[in-house]
């Protein structure tokens, strides 16, 4: 992976003469897997406060905010989240997530899909109880309207509507000031209304935001750090993941006014 | 906060990790979300040029789809379900399926006319899967029409809308 | 007072203007692209110039909406006499020329003064006063009469498909059929002999046309001959 | 190593330097840094002089709202400077005019300023003007986020969020509508007719009163998705439950003609009621004047309706009357000049139905608005153009 990522920036460097700085250069800073990163990371300095505890405290709980039982897969099966698209427009990047297929109708494995669920509402829970801001994005017009309910009831934010180019790359343009950016974006639906991948699923990549996505199986699951394969087009599934998602953003809000109230 | 926009390079995570070890960006300034990413790390690793192994998912097939093919030959799909009333009835093909299984279970009918014997268990039931074999038509049709509002309204409809009216209309 | 009519009706044309440069269009959708001619804005309505019409609209019950929206004015050759009839007046703007209006409609009366005649001489010559009774002499009647026996239903418009152009029969609207109508009983006016006066030669044609026979029925009937051929392309309409 | 560590100054150095974009030297191509200036995802800026946890620093000052209080702070100080320096302009205008500066209104001051720097210029805005910095300098966009970079608004990061809320109001008053129906049709409820919305005196607002109302720039095609989005609420058939949410994008429509006062009778020294008014068509002007008990009698410029030798400027100048019904009951001297006969008898129509308006009530007065007659005909000829033979007719085309 490295060499075939170093001779590609290798094409792009002119200058000759200092290939051979450039190989190191390259080196240095892309061929870093995880595994050599944790050694050669600094070590993280102790934070003193109190809430900075409570953070820390919180990270090694596995559930610290108990929402593994908010579902089953029972519930899943009943809002039809197994439920994915026929086989023609199917994504091969979605194959580990397939359970089968049913007379050419997509089956998405629910297993698979609870673990992937328990884990991405426990991150939003996380970045919720750090006051992060949570930007839910869906952009099929018939969802619009509950998508936006449910990010006012848990004083997030909504983006259901046509993605300016720049929002995120250009924001100091596009917002006229200097404004904060998202910390986490819930994509209801990865794909926008012509049925290519969400502009804001690349943005966010490049801005270094996470995103946690529901990924039907015509969707690109890569750049989403939380994917989660289910059905985004019933109404059923959404409010499922509507509520969910809710209920998680909450539960990560009272513990952090607790934690600040103390 | 520096970063660096190459999201088709290694991970939002390596990335960070990277500019943090070179010291671009310093420890205290790392994004909220490092803490969490190291506590709960994704199963897959959200790069963009993650690779997939191809193996082709199986097709469902449960024993009773030899049911429902021939069912279908023989009867096409009969019958329209009703979405407004609250408690939505079975599809016939569903019921006739039942059937077969609670004769079968019962045990008392060869293999061959199992398929026969439901068909007509179902009429027994009221439901006339080939029409040939329904009761004669008038007891049925106020049966029909009573029971089912909507269908008055689409034969009112064809009277008020004459076709002179429609060439008459393209005329204004 | 005078003045103040003035200065109010400049303001109401200045905002006539700003607010017809930016709305065009009638459907309530604001179309801010394309312009319209009509020195009226898009809400003016058409005025109800006969106690007659605006009795109907009062059954209809249009007057409702009516209440708040700004009519335009009548025009010149409207208006609320027992004498006028649309028909009439559009028949003699066809047959005017050089914007003589009331040369045009001179020979309008002229013409029905002519039918008068022909069919009073019908009445004597004929033999039974129960047949003269049989005759329509009221001239008003026999025009409205012969310009709905010549208004076709369907014409022929040339459509192409793959190279060659087929006639495909097409419904007229309204409007359309009367147009085509009264440009046929014109033209049949004015195919004459030079020493034959206009309104002689129109008052033959439209007695023959209420009696639904002469050349310019014919003319429709042979159109609508030719529609009912071309009927297997009628679909063409539509691609 | 060499490189690694001079790698390392240049990070270090730009880390700790102004955030500006710095593209380094050509041959440092392969690492570009492209350092923007607060768009990432810190949850706040690092206050340099105290060392807080990540969680301690989003409360305090993030870079976005210091940025804004800075310019908000600058903007404020420099309008208190222009107000101090009007006020004394104010004063010293009042001097020169010789007016007492205490009870000099902003109207003395239009007219001074006027008085003092005449100008002929057609526009207006650009003609010299003295006015208070508040309303000269546009005002600050008041900061959309709270201190810890948090914006108030749900559809902040859609660009829109004001004009993006008003849809989703509209939507939520459709599905309300929507339930309230299929609720009513399961009860099959009838729904009672005369109970309908009814918009006539009114019309949507304007794309530029939206605006205002929104406090937000929406684009044409916006306005238009907004129009069409609501007139689909006004055709929903409960729409009348939301006549109130409806009412406040919708602004009363003033018709010029209705409005109008109709003028009282006046009366002659013998008790005659009469009433002038004052019409045109084209060029034409007429003066109209119109006695009340009278024998139905005609004049025109001194001569009888024969003034008009034909039959339809005749019909023209009765019109109002026979429509009216006061043909053989009022007299009427008219007095026309200029434009064709057409445009004469125009004229007179006009202004007669004008001068009929005291005489008749007010609901026949409707009637002859409906019929066309109160309103003045705008239609002139239309304005030869250059390089063409007429408004419309172009010359004849010659091959050489």
């Amino acid at each position: 992976m490295a060499c075939t990522i170093s001779r590609r920036l290798f094409r792009r460097v002119t200058g000759g003469i200092f290939t051979t700085q450039h190989r190191c250069l390259s080196l240095s800073c892309t061929a870093l897997s995880s595994v050599d990163l944790a050694q050669k990371l600094p070590e993280i300095p102790e934070e003193d406060s109190a809430i900075a505890q409570k953070m820390k405290e919180a990270l090694q709980h596995p559930d610290y905010f108990k929402l593994a039982n908010l579902f089953t897969v029972e519930d899943l099966f009943k809002a039809r989240v197994h439920l994915g698209h026929k086989e023609g427009s199917f994504n091969k990047l979605m194959t580990p997530f397939i359970f089968g297929s049913r007379l050419s109708h997509l089956i998405i494995d629910l297993d698979q899909t609870a673990e992937y669920l328990r884990q991405a509402l426990n991150f939003t829970a996380h970045i919720a109880f750090r006051g992060g801001i949570i930007v839910f994005v869906c952009r099929t017009p018939q969802h619009q309207f509950l998508v936006e309910n449910t990010a006012k009831e848990c004083g997030e934010y909504a983006h259901t509507r046509l993605w300016l180019p720049g929002t995120l790359t250009n924001s100091a343009v596009q917002f006229g000031c200097v404004t904060r950016l998202p910390d986490l974006f819930i994509f209801l639906n990865t794909l926008d209304s012509g049925l290519q991948q969400h502009v804001a699923v690349r943005d966010a990549a490049k801005m270094l935001i996470p995103t946690v996505g529901i990924v039907d199986t015509n969707c690109n699951p890569n750049l989403v750090t939380y994917p989660v394969p289910g059905n985004d087009d019933t109404a059923s599934s959404i409010n499922i993941y509507c509520n969910l998602f809710q209920t998680a953003v909450q539960r990560g809000k009272e513990k952090r006014k607790e934690v600040l109230d103390k | 906060m520096a970063s660096n926009r190459l999201e088709k390079i290694g991970t939002i995570y390596t990335r960070i990790s990277g500019l943090m070890k070179t010291g671009a960006v310093n420890i205290v300034d790392r994004p909220l979300w490092y803490d969490v990413y190291e506590a709960f790390p994704p199963k897959l690793e959200p790069s963009y040029d993650r690779k997939v192994k191809e193996i082709p998912f199986r097709k469902i097939f449960y024993p009773e789809d030899l049911i429902r093919a021939q069912f279908y030959k023989k009867y096409g799909s009969p019958g329209t379900i009703q979405l407004s009333d609250q408690n939505l009835r079975l599809s016939l093909c569903q019921l006739f399926i039942e059937e077969y299984e609670r004769l079968k279970a019962e045990g008392n009918t060869v293999d061959e006319d199992l398929f026969n014997e439901a068909a007509l268990a179902l009429e027994a039931k009221g439901i006339y899967l080939d029409k040939s074999r329904a009761p004669i038509k008038s007891e049925e049709e106020e049966e029909a029409s009573a029971a089912v509002p909507t269908q008055e309204t689409a034969s009112a409809l064809r009277e008020r809308v004459r076709l002179a009216d429609i060439f008459k209309e393209s005329q204004d | 007072m005078a003045m103040s009519v003035i200065r109010k009706f400049s303001l109401l044309r200045i905002g006539l203007r700003s607010e017809f440069l930016h709305l065009r269009c009638a459907s309530g959708l604001p179309d801010v692209l394309t312009r319209s001619y009509s020195k009226y804005p898009p809400s003016y309505v058409e005025p109800l110039y006969t106690q007659k019409s605006q009795e109907e609209a009062v059954e209809v019950g249009a007057l409702e909406e009516l209440k708040f929206k700004p009519v335009k004015a009548a025009y010149v050759f409207q208006n609320n006499s027992v004498f006028h009839d649309p028909l009439v007046v559009k028949f003699s703007q066809h047959i005017m020329k050089a914007g003589q209006r009331s040369l045009a409609r001179e020979l309008m009366v002229q013409t029905f003064e002519q039918i008068k005649r022909i069919q009073i001489k019908k009445k004597i010559e004929a033999e039974s006063p129960e047949e003269g009774e049989m005759i329509e002499a009221n001239p008003l009647k026999i025009f409205n009469q012969a310009v709905e026996n010549c208004r076709p239903v369907l014409h022929l418009v040339p459509v192409k498909r793959g190279g060659i152009t087929y006639k495909v029969p097409v419904p007229l609207t309204e409007k359309r059929s009367y147009f085509v109508a009264i440009r046929w009983l014109k033209e049949a006016g004015r195919e004459k002999f030079r020493t034959v006066h206009f309104p002689e030669k129109m008052a033959k044609e439209l007695i023959d046309a209420a009696n639904n026979e002469g050349r310019v029925v014919k003319k429709k009937q042979d159109l609508h001959r030719q529609c009912e051929a071309n009927r297997a392309y009628a679909h063409y309409r539509w691609s | 190593m060499s490189s690694s560590s001079l790698l390392k100054i240049f990070f270090s150095r730009s880390a700790k330097g102004t955030y500006s974009h710095s593209f380094p030297g050509l041959w440092y191509r392969a690492v570009t840094i492209s350092v923007n200036s607060f768009c990432t995802t810190l949850s706040s800026a690092v206050d340099e002089t105290t060392e807080d946890t990540a969680l301690e620093r989003s409360k305090t000052m993030s870079k976005a709202m210091r940025a804004y209080l800075e310019r908000a702070k600058a903007h404020d100080k420099f309008i208190a400077e222009q107000a101090v320096e009007y006020e004394i302009g104010m004063r010293h205008l009042a001097n020169i005019m010789g007016e007492d500066p205490e009870t000099f209104t902003t109207e003395d001051r239009d007219r001074s300023i006027a008085y003092l720097f005449p100008s002929g210029l057609f526009e207006p805005r650009a003609r010299p003007l003295m006015k208070h910095p508040m309303e000269l300098f546009p005002k600050r966009k008041a900061a959309e986020f709270d201190e810890s970079g948090r914006p108030f608004h749900t559809l902040f990061y859609t660009g829109r969020p004001a004009y993006y809320q008003v849809l989703h109001d509209i939507t939520g008053v459709i599905m309300e509508l929507d339930h309230f129906s299929s609720r009513m049709s399961r009860l099959n409820v009838s729904k009672d007719q005369e109970k309908s919305l009814n918009l006539g005196g009114s019309e949507w607002i304007s794309k530029s009163e939206l605006e205002t109302k929104i406090i937000e720039p929406v684009k044409d095609d916006d306005y238009a998705f907004f129009i069409k989005s609501m007139n689909r609420m006004v055709n929903h058939p409960y729409s009348y439950r939301a006549e109130d949410f409806i009412m406040t994008y919708r602004k009363e429509v003033k018709t010029g003609q209705a409005t109008q006062e109709i003028p009282k009778l006046m009366y002659t020294s013998d008790g005659v009621p009469y009433m002038t008014a004052y019409g045109g068509r084209k060029t034409a002007r007429a003066n109209v004047t119109v006695y009340g008990h009278g024998s139905g009698k005609i004049t025109i410029n001194g001569e009888d309706i024969l003034y008009f030798s034909h039959i339809q400027e005749r019909e023209q100048v009765v019109f109002p009357l026979h429509f009216s019904g006061l043909l053989g009951h009022v007299d009427v001297v008219a007095e026309v000049e200029g434009g064709g006969t057409t445009g004469k008898a125009g004229a007179i129509r006009f202004a007669l139905s004008l001068a009929l308006r005291p005489f008749l009530d007010s609901e026949v007065v409707e009637k002859m608005r409906l019929a066309g007659l109160l309103t003045r005909d705008p239609r002139v000829r239309e304005r030869k153009k250059p390089g063409q033979k007429g408004a419309r007719a172009k010359f004849t085309w010659k091959k050489r």
